[in-house]
């Protein structure tokens, strides 16, 4: 099956230094992809780059095959790249409702409900709050809003950067419920995320990064089968530069 | 005492409009407008040229000049602030200021110095309760009516006054929203020239039409901004009133050439006591 | 010597802070990990003075450090760096180190001129000092450069040879690796140790576990804004809570 | 045409101390100060009155001035006690200013009004014969320009022109290297504030008049542009910047006679659109100014 959103190459950073340097990820149709590795690896530059909000120094990003690199963030979501941000996902200042009107107008939803039908099942709770503040609601009312908003119009890919950070463990497994079912009705999901084993259930492949590179790219459930995951986080994840982590002894 | 409020109220509607405009551009563009005196004076001599010079009635020559300077108001920003976008809010700031000289002057050098008025006739105040409201109090008052519903209106009910406020609220997040943040800064720039546009005819209606006529407003206006709290158009409003109606009070107790005292005061007291001021959201240290 | 008792701190709604209690020995490098989210940040934010606590205590060598100002716990002897490093752009690098010096009489503007003599002999013994410490980190060579020209790793450098420039009692350094080269952290590896044996003692914020393993003991984990436990690396790094907080809540 | 050229000289020099006072509170310490003509207002005023109704010298007078307006400015500052954005401030300083011009509008029993203060006496004016005299201004006038930039390069090279400079990038950083902010700022304000004393005392002596109509706008855009033109934060180039914008706009009173449909009223009004304009385009694309501030060179043997 052909990759929905390939990465070729890809440098990218903030200040002087590359952050990512050269980064090569695909994420096939309809599959759900998840990006693990230690703080500061370039997780969440990596999505910030896909999303438009940095600029890709070097290297190729493509969705469904056509080039992105020199398309604005509002370009990109409108061709069904959509992204929710870790922290301030929501407009706090504005409903539920508003939040949801905004991303269906403005991502190419045209008339009709600001949820549709099908995506209005995954989030019950979200009707019965139309009228609330965004910023008054809780962590992950708040992160189901963001789901919810970045799903107005079906996307072709729905990018997620740590989901569940900062939610209790409850909510953490109804996050990964709702993204298991997005992801049923054809969405193709790239999630970055910290828990690392509760996000590889639901996930088909995974990638590792660590120093901005990939250090592994392996189906899950050979990730999750793999007993020195800890060391990821734990262990000397840091090799020198150039040489990729050693595959664990099974 | 009971005229007195009254007038109060009229001067907090007058200044309802320009505050509006500058809390509204201050949540998009993040800095406060130092042109928005001078910009208001542009705008009330274009409806003097129509009205008095040409004989256009009033209304339709506000009408029209208000959708003018609302091009106008585009056309100025990509001019002066476009290129200097993300350059922080001191540029911005000092770049507003020198604008500002240039509009104010502009019209001084058109018209001069001598004080103007509109062309519309003379009615007899109407008496209420012996408070006495003139027939420009009571345009006033109808007029930014009209306009603030207009302006709840639309940042409620419509899409593009949505995206403004969210713009407002989350410049990124907007930009992830599929909100083009270009054309929304040119709808607020459009609608800060209306609001404007209408708040000079207010001002020279109520007072007369004379090149400061817009600045001597200007510390007034930021001052109910500011207490309202930048960036909330509710707040702006309740500003607005309470300026208005306590300088217009002042005047009871001392002389009344230090009305600018009063939002300076009110400033003041909001930066060191409640920095967000009445409605607005605290402000997010960087 | 530096201890926070039960600080509670929440953000409209999201307690970043729980209860969360912590104490920092003299002369120790201590670590303080956690996932995203722990309260790693918050919590040294309290520490620095940045954000107060909305309960719990926060003292200084006894002292309670509640309502004091950042400069004021600064001249006390407690330092701290940035995650994400904040040169002066616009000062060169030996003047950003100059700026830390504490007790230049050439701060008072009137004293420039009243004891001229005096403040630019200040100034000579203290450009002295932040030649040392500009060549430990090598950046000495570009002493004249505006510090916004350095890289992510010189500017980290930068920040940490400024906090050395306060004499500091303890510094608070979070996440010094970060986007730092494996050879310059082995650089800043070394100094902590250098200066930990001069007495000064270190809190850091971390995600490279190797710079933790190596330098830090004892360490704190963090979770949900409060404190898991401490210990060893081994025993923290051994212990299933840990493993659990990093790795994802198996519900 | 030479006494034109003195002339224009002693107002170039007032004008510059103006300028080298804001570039040290905007410039090199990033206060941004919009009342800077009302403090202009207050040091002229200020000076007038304590020679003409406290009976001072014109030294003493010039003093008193300087604290006068210094003291002014540390209030102002004051308000930087919770909230440092500089919008705010920038707004605080423009109301300032509007009240401080107000009163001298308003207060007829103190400044005389719309009618202003006359007979203002000059320094040394009974020793020096009258002929010779604006000679001697000149003289004193850019003694005291150099000697404004004197005191203004010493704090700028000293660790207290570093802490004035790091308040400008980043006052958190300079809070957490032990800096006391608000002392600071207050400090940073009122010494730019002495300055604009000083520069309101020899308006007050080259006029010997003043009523509020000297004291417009134009004052904070000949300031603002001498100081963005002359780079912030270089105090020698504010004065080249303050000579360049003086002899640019002074010089456009041959415009009169070029071009006779202009009166007064229409010139002065030409001459801030020519200012605000040259203010913009400047920010666009010259924001460095022509000079770069002050940076401390070592030797690096």
């Amino acid at each position: 099956m052909s990759a929905v959103l390939s990465v070729a190459g890809l440098h990218a950073g903030y200040g002087a230094g590359d952050i990512l340097k050269g980064i090569d990820v695909s994420l096939d149709e309809g599959r759900v992809l998840t990006i693990i590795g230690p703080n500061g690896s370039g997780k969440s530059t990596l999505v910030k780059t896909l999303a438009g909000l940095l600029p890709a120094r070097q290297g190729e990003v493509r969705l469904a095959g056509e080039r992105v690199n020199e398309l604005s963030p509002p370009k990109r979501v409108r061709r069904g790249l959509a992204y929710v941000p870790q922290e301030y996902n929501v407009f706090r200042n504005l409903t539920v409702l508003e939040n949801l009107r905004i991303a269906h107008e403005f991502m190419g939803g045209g008339a009709g409900a600001p949820l549709p039908e099908e995506m209005a099942a995954l989030f019950p709770e979200l009707p019965s709050r139309y009228p609330a503040l965004a910023g008054n609601l809780s962590g992950g009312q708040r992160q189901m809003l963001a789901f919810a908003c970045a799903l107005t119009v079906r996307p072709k890919v729905l990018m997620l950067d740590e989901p569940s950070a900062g939610l209790s463990p409850l909510l953490t497994v109804e996050i990964f419920r709702t993204v298991k079912n997005v992801n049923a009705m054809g969405v193709s999901v790239l999630m970055v995320e910290q828990n690392a084993i509760e996000a590889l259930r639901i996930s088909d492949s995974c990638v590792v990064l660590a120093g901005g590179r990939v250090r592994l790219a392996a189906p899950a459930a050979e990730v999750l089968g793999m007993k020195d995951l800890q060391r990821l986080y734990l262990g000397d994840t840091q090799q020198a530069d150039g040489q990729p982590a050693g595959r664990a002894a099974a | 005492m009971l005229q007195t409020a009254f007038n109060g109220l009229v001067t907090g509607v007058i200044m309802t409009l320009p505050a509006l405009a500058v809390t509204l551009l201050f949540g998009v563009l993040k800095f406060p407008n130092f042109a928005v005196g001078a910009m208001m004076t542009v705008a009330a001599y274009m409806v003097f040229a129509l009205n008095a010079q040409l004989g256009w009635p009033l209304a339709p020559a506000t009408a029209v000049v208000a959708v003018a300077f609302g091009g106008l108001c585009i056309a100025i920003d990509q001019l002066t602030f476009k290129p200097l976008r993300g350059r922080g809010g001191i540029t911005l700031m000092v770049a507003s200021l020198g604008l500002g000289f240039v509009l104010e002057n502009i019209a001084r050098f058109a018209y001069g110095n001598t004080a103007r008025s509109f062309a519309i006739e003379l009615a007899r105040p109407f008496r209420f309760l012996d408070v006495r409201m003139n027939r420009e109090q009571m345009i006033t008052l109808a007029l930014s009516a009209l306009a603030m519903t207009l302006m709840w209106l639309l940042l409620t009910r419509t899409p593009v006054g949505r995206a403004m406020r969210a713009v407002a609220d989350n410049p990124q997040l907007a930009l992830v929203r599929g909100i083009d943040s270009e054309r929304i800064i040119r709808w607020t720039w459009f609608i800060t020239g209306i609001l404007l546009a209408v708040g000079g005819v207010l001002i020279g209606m109520d007072r007369a039409l004379e090149p400061p006529m817009g600045s001597n407003y200007v510390v007034g206006v930021f001052g109910a901004a500011i207490l309202g709290g930048l960036g909330s158009a509710l707040g702006a409003f309740a500003g607005a009133m309470i300026i208005g109606v306590v300088s217009e009070l002042s005047t009871l107790v001392m002389p009344p050439n230090y009305r600018i005292g009063i939002p300076l005061v009110a400033i003041a007291l909001v930066l060191v006591f409640r920095p967000q001021g009445l409605f607005g959201q605290p402000y997010i240290r960087k | 010597m530096l201890a926070a008792t039960e600080v509670v701190k929440s953000f409209g709604g999201f307690q970043a802070l729980a209860k969360c209690t912590l104490a920092i020995e003299r002369g120790t490098v201590t670590g303080i990990i956690g996932p995203n989210g722990a309260g790693k940040s918050t919590l040294f934010n309290v520490l620095a003075g940045v954000i107060e606590p909305d309960s719990g205590g926060v003292a200084f060598e006894g002292r309670s450090l509640l309502g004091l100002r950042p400069d004021q716990r600064a001249r006390a002897g407690l330092v701290r760096t940035f995650q994400i490093s904040r040169e002066l752009r616009g000062l060169t690098v030996l003047e950003n180190v100059l700026l830390a010096s504490p007790g230049q009489s050439g701060d008072a503007a009137w004293r420039c001129f009243a004891t001229r003599r005096r403040v630019r002999a200040e100034q000579e013994t203290a450009i002295g000092r932040a030649r040392k410490l500009l060549e430990q980190v090598d950046l000495w060579a570009l002493a004249n450069e505006p510090a916004g020209n350095l890289s992510g790793g010189q500017k980290k450098l930068l920040e940490i040879s400024r906090a050395l420039m306060q004499e500091p009692e303890i510094i608070l350094l979070d996440e010094p690796a970060a986007g730092v080269s494996p050879l310059m952290i082995k650089v800043l590896g070394e100094t902590i140790l250098r200066l930990r044996a001069q007495g000064i003692t270190f809190a850091i914020i971390e995600h490279d576990m190797d710079v933790i393993a190596e330098l830090c003991e004892p360490i704190y984990v963090l979770a949900e804004g409060r404190t898991l436990t401490h210990g060893t690396f081994r025993e923290v790094a051994s212990n299933r809570e840990v493993m659990q907080a990093y790795l994802g809540k198996v519900a | 045409m030479i006494s034109f050229l003195v002339l224009l000289g002693i107002v170039v020099c007032f004008s510059a101390i103006l300028a080298l006072a804001l570039n040290f509170q905007w410039g090199l310490g990033g206060m941004v100060n919009f009342g800077l003509a009302g403090f202009y207002t207050l040091g002229a005023y200020s000076c007038a009155l304590l020679i003409l109704k406290g009976g001072a010298n014109t030294l003493l007078a010039a003093l008193g001035a300087m604290a006068i307006v210094a003291a002014a400015c540390a209030l102002t500052a004051l308000v930087t006690l919770r909230v440092t954005e500089e919008d705010y401030f920038a707004i605080v300083t423009l109301g300032v200013g509007e009240m401080l011009r107000l009163v001298a509008l308003n207060e007829d029993w103190l400044t005389k009004g719309a009618l202003g203060l006359t007979g203002i006496p000059r320094p040394l004016g009974d020793v020096i014969p009258a002929d010779v005299y604006v000679y001697f201004l000149l003289g004193l006038s850019v003694a005291l320009l150099l000697g404004t930039l004197w005191v203004l390069n010493v704090l700028a090279r000293s660790p207290f022109g570093r802490v004035v400079r790091a308040l400008r990038e980043d006052d958190v950083v300079a809070a957490t290297l032990g800096k006391n902010v608000l002392w600071a700022r207050v400090r940073i304000f009122a010494i730019g504030g002495a300055f604009i004393g000083l520069a309101g005392s020899m308006h007050a002596f080259y006029y010997q008049y003043i009523d509020p109509t000297q004291f417009t706008n134009i004052v904070i855009a000949y300031a603002f542009m001498a100081v963005i033109a002359g780079g912030r934060g270089a105090h020698a180039g504010t004065i080249w910047g303050a000579a360049a914008v003086m002899v640019l706009l002074e010089g456009s009173r041959f415009l009169k006679d070029v071009i006779p449909a202009l009166d007064s009223d229409r010139l002065a009004a030409i001459r801030i659109i020519i200012i605000g304009v040259g203010l913009i385009l400047l920010l666009i694309y010259r924001p460095q100014g022509f000079m770069r501030e002050y940076r401390l060179h070592v030797e690096l043997k």
